[in-house]
């Protein structure tokens, strides 16, 4: 769940994934690439900041059936009644999955879980074994499909040891899979993961090797940190940028869409 | 036609020990007050389906009436984890239970399927996952006209399926609204249904967004106001956030939970009495 | 984002010579002054396709558009024969026209296959049936878990389909309601598609029994008022059952229906041109 | 479409049609059989009459997408917006075809056509061949899969040597196929043919050979215009029954729905 600091001014991390998740959201909605298939938590939090912030607006899709969502304040669950009341259409759950996800609909697909590995992948099955898992995790939920459909996908976690890791105990949602060509092999239809969005910064699948780089990094987060805080070797671009200062329009419209929740 | 019956009588003729439950909502329009029910006359062995196994199946599995789950997605959406499904998966208590597991397309694939009188659904689904190695029940389909390679998933098709509504008239046709889930094709997927709902009126009149799913696909309708607490029936209740969030407390050991079950299920006599028993009647007034 | 453009725009840009065109409306909202527009604009070799190929295809077909009809049913309902469907198929007039014969199911099934993004549909359908025989788009496929077979069907995905509406507010927004038949799953399959309306409002409100198709998956919006005629548009106008009787006379034979595309059609520049050439500007008002 | 008389009292051989396939209705509602999936002209109008004659009374169904429809006057096609706006439901096309139709939920669908043979199957594609034929029919519409799949199927026809033939030029619905056996062995789940009503009487297929015989006989029609106008060797049977004549109530009853129309 977001961390609501009381202040305008202090800047929590979670504050920046989800800014930094709006931004982006923002730029792929200028760029015609709108519709968003949302889940609940700081993917939601980033999708409404982002319609507050950006002209045109992303299409906010939600797994309930929910398609064009214009929620006056921060929904409490992917059901939450002021969702259904406030889009353009609500449809049957099979029909978020038939019609608008699996037929390619959806332009950006948002991800968390307990795990990442460096190819992307996703884990929100099972620490441990299947068979006798050491913590059992919700499980798939619509994951999956969006991850093999949505034309992109950003994964918004916070980075650690424990969560980065070099292979997932399970593969729940597909991202690069064993690396370069999985994804083409298998057939899949969406672009996989584009970004990770994280406390520290962000990381980038290296287009020749399908390894996740380090891109970008907050203000005052070195390299260092991000290595320690991550289970694979990280490898941190060249170029990597410096996380924009968040603005006050930006920390604003955040702190509304908070309060009014 | 559909009957209109009390809950207890309903979940007595159509639930029974080993049966295949689909108990649907989609946040919205869950039937917490059936699950007690059953829970109350201790069902046993029950293949118990739900795309969103929540508080209400964390319930019926801490409480033991459950010995296979199908599912996409356990937890306390917006809080966290289901303690007891967890419990029960790792630990095995009060027993073990066997698992099927899917994703939320290939369950709405499922129920579609079950709901059309088809044998299998087809969808783009599951590729490259580990789910496939875990279950008989995800398996390749080739196009006859394109050779391309889809998943096959197998109809679902409860015994009894249990939803909750907004409404009926006397006849027994159902009405409800809002975020529909996938219950209509859980209810026609089903061999028989109950649907609880907050209001019996004379005459259904239109409503936008709504659906009616007529008297004659319906088992039994039964009037359970507030019955999908602590979630919501659109234009009736509103969902009671602090008590999801309480659950978590309640269910986090297990003796907590056994004194909850005790005290509020097998202690009270009904729905009525169990919220009561918990103190909702008041609160839910107040939003409702 | 749909764009809100003359018919006659909308057309020249989304109908090519060539292209493969649904025009849905089960009985309810036919485009009829979209088909009108075609015609007009004489386009050729058009794969048309559509369940109920009534009037609004009889005209294309004789007005020599079509080369291939993709259909399952083609009669002027409750009046009799298509003429001009039958010269085409029984004596190749004006050319002779490829036919692909399907069910109302089958048909169904596939353009939910193509609003899914599935390569096929599947159904328990045309076992037994002569059909089957007649073409490649219906084959056999085996349930992977009960080993049941079953028939499928290609995914029907049209290059542009065009639907008739009730009303689109001005960002492209499209809401219908009343029967529904097949036009959301037409619009959902086809990479282009442009939907005819009766009304232009600056925000729909919601209708009971109605849908909204969003903007943003939607090609082109043009305001037809009655362009359903002699159709009808629940809410906005009423069937011209006259008109479909007289149909029947007037497509009787070719130098009749020739005169009357020459004069009706090609000889007027849009559809209320049309409607006063016909004189239903009247009758409609006072049905409306 | 329905041959209205002026008079009450003037029973036409297409009233002694509707009302024969009314009470048919009726009896199956009492039964328990009551969802009835009803297409335009005769059977819209057999099944709006057992509405008005019959409690329980059936429920109708429109491939147009109507559930439980109660029009107050005949409709004058099959999607006449009297059968929306007097629906319990009203679903999609594709829906009414999977959900209800195909799942097994119709009782009594009922059917027509251009040629019917000894074994009840139906043509509505072509007289001649299919490639050059010498008359083109409207084709299946909804019928292959009601006949496939209806509990029960009900044909009304004008019992015709041209229309009632020993082998139908097409088979677009299946009644009995090639004979015994048949339908079992293509896994058909519906019972397929029941009855046949038409303007002589009532044919029924036999329970050993599947071949229509004719069971009823209206007042005042001979066994011999029952054989002349039927395409192959017809049977009678043994006890053939006559029609019981057209009540007051039933006739007036008719009369009222065809003046409302």
């Amino acid at each position: 769940m977001v961390n609501v600091t009381p202040s305008a001014n202090t800047i929590s991390t979670d504050d920046l994934m989800i800014v930094n998740a709006a931004r982006v959201l923002g730029t792929l909605a200028a760029a015609g690439k709108a519709a968003c298939f949302v889940g609940i938590g700081l993917p939601s939090t980033a999708a409404n900041l982002a319609r507050r912030l950006y002209s045109p607006e992303p299409v906010l899709i939600y797994e309930s059936g929910c398609i064009g969502s214009k929620p006056t304040r921060l929904p409490l669950s992917i059901g939450d009644g002021e969702l259904a009341d406030t889009s353009d259409s609500v449809v049957s759950v099979p029909e978020i999955f038939s019609y608008w996800l699996q037929a390619g609909r959806i332009d950006v697909g948002f991800l968390g879980g307990a795990q990442l590995d460096k190819f992307g992948n996703i884990n929100s099955t099972v620490i441990g074994s299947y068979g006798k898992p050491k913590t059992r995790l919700p499980g798939a939920g619509g994951a999956p499909e969006i991850a093999a459909t949505a034309g992109q996908v950003i994964v918004i976690m916070r980075q650690t040891k424990r969560a980065f890791v070099d292979r997932c105990d399970f593969r729940t949602s597909f991202g690069f899979g064993d690396g370069p060509g999985h994804r083409e092999r298998l057939g899949l239809r969406g672009g996989g993961p584009k970004l990770v969005i994280t406390d520290l910064g962000v990381l980038e699948p290296d287009p020749e090797t399908c390894e996740l780089v380090q891109t970008q990094m907050h203000r005052g987060v070195t390299a260092e940190q991000c290595v320690e805080n991550t289970g694979w070797k990280l490898r941190i671009a060249k170029n990597v940028f410096t996380t924009d200062a968040v603005s006050d329009r930006e920390i604003n419209a955040l702190r509304e869409l908070q309060s009014a929740t | 036609m559909a009957e209109i019956l009390e809950l207890k009588e309903a979940v007595a003729r159509y639930v029974k020990d080993g049966s295949t439950i689909a108990m649907e909502g989609f946040t919205h329009l869950i039937p917490h007050a059936a699950g007690h029910e059953i829970i109350r006359q201790g069902r046993r062995n029950l293949h118990a389906i739900r795309m969103t196994p929540d508080m209400v199946y964390d319930q019926l599995i801490g409480a033991g009436c459950v010995s296979k789950l199908t599912f996409s997605w356990g937890g306390n959406p917006g809080v966290g984890s289901l303690h007891r499904f967890r419990d029960a998966v790792e630990n095995n208590w009060p027993h073990q239970i066997e698992i099927e597991e899917h994703s939320h397309a290939g369950m709405a694939a499922r129920y579609v399927a079950g709901a059309s009188g088809l044998p299998f659904g087809v969808l783009r689904g599951y590729v490259g996952t580990d789910l496939v190695d875990q279950t008989s029940s995800i398996k390749t389909i080739s196009c006859p006209f394109t050779d391309e390679e889809l998943t096959a998933v197998p109809a679902l098709n409860p015994d009894v399926t249990i939803i909750h509504a907004q409404r009926a008239d006397r006849e027994g046709n159902v009405q409800l609204w809002g975020l529909l889930g996938v219950q209509r094709e859980a209810v026609l997927a089903a061999k028989s249904s109950i649907v609880t709902v907050e209001e019996i009126v004379d005459k259904l009149t239109p409503v936008s967004g709504g659906v009616v799913i007529p008297s004659w696909v319906v088992s039994a309708v039964c009037l359970v106001s507030n019955g999908a607490h602590p979630s919501y029936a659109s234009g009736y209740s509103q969902r009671d956030n602090s008590f999801y969030k309480s659950w978590d407390d309640i269910a986090k050991d297990r003796e907590s939970f056994t004194e909850w079950v005790k005290n509020h299920i097998s202690g009270t006599t009904d729905f009525d009495s169990f919220s009561r028993s918990v103190g909702i009647s008041a609160l839910v007034s107040a939003n409702g």
